[in-house]
């Protein structure tokens, strides 16, 4: 086992040998955690990754950390449980767009209002990619798949929006590709202390193709990208004469403040694009503090289960009225 | 003991069963709740009761038709009057017979005027006015405070009328209240005693002689949910490994997250999920990380819960899941008994996907199944269903409380180093796989729910090691170690009556009643329902005929049928309640006089 | 059956005993809504009550119209099944704050999204009644009930922020005992066209009482109820010097608009009061039209349906390459 | 046919498939594709292939030996080598076995030259180039339209070799594509034809007569799932209710989504749902609403599902859930096949939930089950459950075409008057309950998962109507008309085997076999699993012994063994793969002479 100290990419790749599509946003993502990892300082054992079903689910697999590749949707509540737990490990959860936010829509709003320590990386390629394309809620609509031939009729969830209305404590955007932002992402994400979600755009070739053009291409991305950093003004973004955030010029620029306690604020940020395909805010949304779920709790019943004895147990079982037939 | 449910009667019972217990007599309890939060004051719905059985021998249900009841109002006459056989004493609260009250009962008369109770013993007392007028010259005692206390009045008649030791609910009066509250119901308490003693209505105390035949030891009264609040917390502290439970509200299984909500100080985790789904795989997400991982649902949640458990299944982690049975499919009779979850819990998964199941047959044996089923999952890397009811998780009996140091241990057995590559489905004597835990250095692994190869735990879509893993996963649960099944009574009866579940009682008690009356019948019951004791087959085959009574419609016959090839005949109810043991009684004799 | 014109209170009055508790709230909403449905002028037999369980989901037995008391949590799936089936209905959904944001929460924000024509009345206890005392996702931190003897460490949701994240369309608020209020509420519901989601304050005298008494007694109601009505300015709200809405004096007032696209500004008005403990809006939060989830289709597939005859279905079968054998 | 899974395997196979069938040929085909969406090129994992078996006689089965592989590259080669039997024929891609390519393959050397295909006849072709050179003139075409015609060329071979009507192919490329696209695959596959014609490498063209047994009419190919959907529709058109179709994507079960999604031009209406539970929760509420109510998942999904059946059992509405069945407990083989869902279906509820249990037999008869479970649902107001499986989903088979007219009515018989207060819970001779549906004047009504009382439906619970209600719901299923069990064969053979669902042609054609060897078998086949035909315990006791081969660990046997006291032999395969003739021969001759 290498020394924390000197832990490199590799020691972060499993022998699980990658079996996604040639050309897959998913190895992009995959190829900047592992460069990322050992910056945390924290040893691969000490690590777990949980994903739910789906191409994005297999992630688990190709991190050589402890993981488990649950059911559909399933994910945020898994990694619930290990955090109730244990609070000495690193918890990741990798899920899909359908995995997320459509069987597992439940355990994820409920996840981040419970602000449980796990950090969520939602792998949004706006289409079911294991099953072969059908629509997902972040498909357009109009959409044409398999499941809707004729267009998909449902309005998409914007996924970040979804996020602050759930009471999200950190809730951040970034691109597959994006070597440099990805990672910086994760570092905030990971420095967070409670339930943290990422969003990352992630192109899938095969059934979905260039969903995210507007903000991958080297060019197109220059001009679409709207980066959001803490204390910086927002690029394009102007507030109304009724105080509402858009796009465009023709007002003072916005500063952008992401530990703001109101969420309204991180809300309408999410509101400026409903499709990646034009202008789109990058970064981290929101990063609030609020007490981490269970987290004193946790402590405190490791030092109760100290003192759990055979002589304590005895003591409970002998509580209340009892008496004694010799 | 009946009444409104806002009258207070389940608390009136549980201070009598906690005085007889004490005293030294066995006991058997079943609280009756109605099935509304609140249902209108004086209906027969609003009904709640509270019945116990206690005698000076061995005591296996709470009895069939009670001996005496107390009415506390028209509704709940009503709502009993079906339960007593002629003959039986009925002690009614006659302030509470008003007119209105009796028409709000569906009664179009007084049942107390037109002849309903002939062939009863009735007395009535004025209950409403005596404890009132016992309570009135107390200091800051409201009229409301005296209506409340009216139970106490009752309780203390009943505690003269069967001689019970008055200390014992002195002394929780004064624990549980404080100030007017206490003063009122010490009073209502003591009157109600003195009210027996001095008045002439109640001619006849009865004396029920301690118990002599019992075990020594130390006891106490618990319910079924209480032993298996305590059953789990033993099995975290002898294992070592931190109970959590991750539950989702559902009658009747909630009182048990209640249970072990309050449990910080023994270290215990609950986890109210956002539903069942969750709560399972909260469980099974804490188990992956080395706790004690344990889940309890009733029927609804249990089939939400269907997925995760395959998934535990094929992790091959431990997971303990506790059923608490009620009645019906769907939302059915939510605070109604049955025990139709067997076939479910043995089959009701996609894919071969066996598990071992477990069935609690007592409130106090539910300390030992569920620890039983602990011992089973950790050991054995498995998911274990264990199989309780509404009827075993609220009623009540004394509990021999066992010796910490004397309950068998249970060795979580983490795996924490490997000479050469890790491999995660290696298996050991008992075909369980190494718990390799988060934090354990070098050991690091992934497991899902697709096809692993067979050692390496890889994913493997190959059809040989596919028919291999099906073959090892269930060898695996059905070579647990399961004690035999014991007979009790001649081996050569001429019938053996065979259950399991919450109706051990009910059958021991209908057997022996027939062998009081000279019957040959033998009795035996199922604690494991996978796997069944090695000895099931033969012993089955020894009998020219085999009863098997449940609260379903022939679940567990079906399935010693297709297993053993036995014609045993099926008993089945599917009332909503209890068997009974004159039932039994009843039921056997036909078998024998045919 | 009474002709359209001449409806009554008691024709939506069923014959079942309700089971509520003593000055149990549900009272007062089956009440008020008995009492506004004949406004609609709809027959009862093309109105749908359906429910989860909880003591809210008895609600659909005690109105005498059709009616599907269906399982914990899906409410709104079974709804929208129905709408999809029949668009000549009038659809309502009961539901609690456990039924509608714990096991159902996934249902809700679809349906939502998916802007299903029907209306959804959560009534909001901030308790689980039925189960007898539990915290659901709306309890407040710290509280003490049966689950969480020593306080509740999970933040609730905020019902109306969720449902603005989760794209309704129509988000409202009103309060069980308010007999002008909440029909006024229900029939804005009623007149929007997709799905309307309308939280209602209800006292639960027996495991929650008093939740409310801020907004329910008519002192401090008078004092706390913010009402929020289309156009008009907004009583005691105001715009602070970054954009962000606050309680409180010193700035202009700000005026309501409930049809604004934009979801922000509901969304910023649903974080102005955390609890209702104190000023808190009450009201129409937002009401904005958007395609309404099949509503062409139901009538396209209806048309196609009459052609779908023995000829139709003998040319369907025969497409293809297909030989005969004589 | 086997290639890398972007060489269009599949489509070259279902060309052929059309081309035979047309041709007159009895067929039934197997394609197996690769568990990932895009395994590397290349590889064993990636390989795609289709199996098609057909003859001039009644074929039952996609075959088990292929006598003719066509290998694209070298993993195709390795994949399916150990299908296959000395002597079979070989068609090589020669062009792609590059010494990489042979590596990625897993190979040492190259299996062209190393003595690895001794034994079988080897036919190099150059695939890749002589494809390329067919096309290279045409106008448009890039080198990548060439390659991807290489499919295309080896059609035409196949075609060739066996005599197949070229002009069908044809019409369906002109269709299909346009352009340059259109022109290449045109050229390819006249090269391929024309390589066959004129080559040396192939000496034997196969001449494969008509099949002049069939019976007369128009026929068609069908897989289970195009089968099952044209089965749905047909129901709607019948029964008059607007289909309305809620599924949650699942491999194998999405195709018939996808397949109904199409069909907006019959009225047809599909929701993709949220999840599983939606997805059933949205069928039973269209059902409501006087929809045929449809519903449609394999493993994992049915066990969500699980909860909102059992409230279907309780309303008593129709409700159609087909299961897709694939291999293994938990997220198990998802591309793999298997019938291990039979008792989940019958048992895997919480409560007494009964509910009718069909399985398809074949891809064609899938049209015949599900229109009869849909028959089923709507006439006794019921859920019923239809299992198939991925293998019947996805192999095709030539299909007689019924006519509308002919086919069985079914009839709503919705409620719409009433004399007197509507009763929603009286019954018909069938036991089931009226259909009112929203919209009816004067019969608004409510129901739900409580249980209920007798003809009024209110909510009850009373313990005496709940076990009238259980037995009521349970004699409505099992009183179900089925037809009676067929024995095929003769009525006094040796033994009978007994099969269920997709394994029909399998056994069919290995008893076939051992009765042209002089065994004395029997066969017969169970589509109605609850209830179970009338007369079958009689059959099964008819026979000395009884055989039931199923693809998992024996649940029919295990069920039969309950219900009918039979002592019935389980032959259990559980490796994802369907049962083959060649094993069933084998394994009725092992008991036959034992
Ligand atoms: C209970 C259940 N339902 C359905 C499926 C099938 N399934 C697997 S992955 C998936 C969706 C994948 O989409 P997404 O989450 O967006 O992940 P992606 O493949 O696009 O990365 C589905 C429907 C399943 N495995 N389990
Ligand atoms: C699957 C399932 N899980 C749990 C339950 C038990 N249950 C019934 S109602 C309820 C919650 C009730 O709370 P809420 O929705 O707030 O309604 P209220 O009773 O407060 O009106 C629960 C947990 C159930 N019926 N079904
Ligand atoms: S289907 Fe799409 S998301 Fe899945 S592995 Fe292939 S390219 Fe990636
Ligand atoms: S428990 Fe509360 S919500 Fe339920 S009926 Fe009683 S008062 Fe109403
Ligand atoms: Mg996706
Ligand atoms: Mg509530």
């Amino acid at each position: 086992m290498a020394a924390t100290e000197q832990l490199t990419k590799a020691d972060f790749q499993s022998n699980q040998e990658t079996r996604w599509c040639p050309g897959c946003g998913d190895y992009a993502v995959l190829a900047a955690v592992q460069s990322f990892f050992p910056e945390l300082g924290i040893p691969p054992e000490r690590i777990v990754f949980v994903s739910g079903i789906g191409c994005a689910g297999r992630f688990a697999y190709y991190m050589d950390t402890y993981g488990m590749h649950g059911i559909h949707g399933r994910g945020p509540a898994l990694a619930t449980g290990l955090a109730s737990a244990r609070d000495d490990l690193s918890i990741w959860v990798v899920t899909g767009d359908g995995d997320a936010l459509s069987i597992g829509g439940n355990h994820l709003i409920h996840a981040l209002r419970r602000n449980v320590p796990v950090k969520i990386l939602l792998f949004n390629n706006q289409i079911y990619g294991l099953t072969k394309g059908q629509a997902s809620p972040t498909s357009e609509l109009g959409k044409v798949t398999k499941s809707t031939p004729f267009g998909s009729i449902d309005a998409p969830f914007n996924p970040l929006s979804l996020a602050i209305g759930a009471e999200a404590t950190f809730v951040a955007r970034t691109i597959d590709t994006d070597k440099q932002h990805l990672p910086a992402v994760l570092r905030a994400a990971a420095a967070h202390e409670g339930a943290a979600l990422v969003e990352i755009y992630q192109n899938c070739p095969v059934f979905n193709d260039g969903a995210f053009d507007a903000l991958r291409d080297k060019k197109r991305g220059e001009v679409n990208r709207i980066y959001l950093e803490h204390g910086e003004p927002i690029r394009g973004v102007v507030r109304d004469a009724d105080g509402a955030l858009r796009l465009g010029s023709g007002g003072a620029p916005v500063v952008h403040d992401a530990h703001r306690e109101d969420p309204a604020f991180a809300f309408a940020l999410s509101r400026l694009s409903s499709s990646p395909d034009g202008p789109t805010p990058i970064g981290i949304f929101r990063d609030v503090r609020r007490p981490v779920s269970g987290s004193d709790l946790t402590a405190e019943l490791a030092a109760a289960r100290a003192g759990a004895d055979d002589a304590a147990l005895d003591a409970l079982m002998r509580s209340g009225d009892t008496w004694t037939i010799s | 003991m009946a009444g409104d449910s806002g009258d207070g009667m389940q608390l009136a019972g549980s201070r009598f069963t906690d005085a007889t217990a004490i005293f030294g007599n066995d006991l058997a309890t079943l609280p009756d709740f109605p099935a509304e939060i609140r249902a209108p004051a004086g209906t027969v719905a609003g009904v709640s009761a509270f019945q116990i059985h206690f005698a000076s021998r061995d005591i296996l249900t709470p009895g069939d038709t009670p001996d005496v009841l107390v009415a506390m109002n028209p509704a709940a006459l009503k709502a009993n009057l079906p339960l007593l056989q002629r003959g039986a004493t009925i002690l009614v609260n006659e302030d509470a017979f008003s007119v209105r009250a009796v028409q709000k009962a569906g009664y179009a008369e007084s049942p107390l005027e037109d002849g309903t109770l002939e062939g009863f013993t009735v007395k009535r007392i004025p209950m409403s006015s005596l404890t009132t007028r016992a309570v009135e010259d107390l200091d800051g005692v409201t009229s409301r405070d005296a209506q409340k206390a009216k139970n106490l009045f009752a309780l203390g008649v009943l505690s003269w009328l069967y001689d019970r030791p008055t200390d014992v609910t002195e002394r929780w009066i004064t624990g549980k209240f404080d100030g007017p509250v206490e003063a009122a119901n010490l009073a209502a308490f003591r009157a109600g005693w003195s009210f027996g003693e001095t008045s002439e209505l109640i001619d006849v105390q009865v004396k029920v002689d301690r118990n002599t035949e019992v075990l020594p030891g130390t006891y106490r009264n618990v319910n079924g949910t209480e032993a298996t609040a305590l059953g789990l917390i033993a099995a975290s502290v002898k294992s070592g490994l931190p109970l959590v439970f991750g539950a989702y509200p559902i009658t009747p299984a909630s009182d048990l997250l209640h249970a072990l909500a309050r449990r910080h100080d023994m270290g215990v985790r609950t986890i109210q999920a956002e539903d069942e789904i969750a709560a399972a795989s909260m469980a099974l997400g804490a188990a992956f990380g080395g706790a004690l991982g344990v889940t309890c649902t009733s029927g609804p949640g249990l089939d939400l819960k269907t997925e995760t458990i395959g998934l535990a299944v094929m992790l091959e982690l431990p997971l303990v899941i506790i059923d608490v049975q009620r009645a019906g499919p769907s939302t059915g009779m939510p605070t109604k008994t049955e025990q139709s979850d067997l076939l479910q819990a043995l089959y009701g998964r996609h894919g071969e996907s066996p598990l071992p199941v477990l069935a609690a047959s007592s409130p106090g044996q539910c300390f030992e199944a569920v620890y039983e089923a602990a011992r089973i999952a950790i050991t054995y890397r498995t998911p274990v269903i264990l199989l309780s009811d509404l009827f075993v998780a609220n009623s009540s009996e004394p509990w021999r409380i066992p010796n910490a140091a004397s309950l068998p241990p249970i060795d979580p057995h983490f795996r924490t180093t490997s000479t050469g590559a890790f491999l995660p489905y290696t298996r050991d004597d008992n075909l369980a796989r190494p718990w390799a835990i988060p934090g354990t250095p070098g050991l690091q692994h992934r497991i899902g729910g697709l096809e692993k190869a067979d050692g390496t735990g890889a994913i493997s879509y190959d059809g040989k090691n596919h028919a291999r893993m099906t073959k090892l996963r269930a060898d695996k649960v059905d070579g647990i170690e399961v004690p035999d099944l014991e007979i009790h009574g001649e081996a050569d009866a001429d019938l053996l009556v065979l259950g399991w579940g919450s109706s051990y009682g009910t059958i021991r008690a209908g057997a022996r009643r027939v062998r009081e009356g000279g019957g040959r019948v033998a009795t035996a019951h199922l604690r494991h329902l996978r796997p069944m004791p090695k000895n099931t087959g033969a012993l089955l085959r020894k009998f020219d005929r085999v009863l098997v009574p449940e609260m379903n419609s022939g679940q567990l016959a079906h399935e010693l049928r297709a297993q053993y090839l036995v014609n045993v005949e099926s008993y089945g109810k599917v009332q909503g309640q209890p068997l009974l043991p004159s039932e039994m009684e009843q039921e056997i004799w036909r078998r024998l006089s045919s």
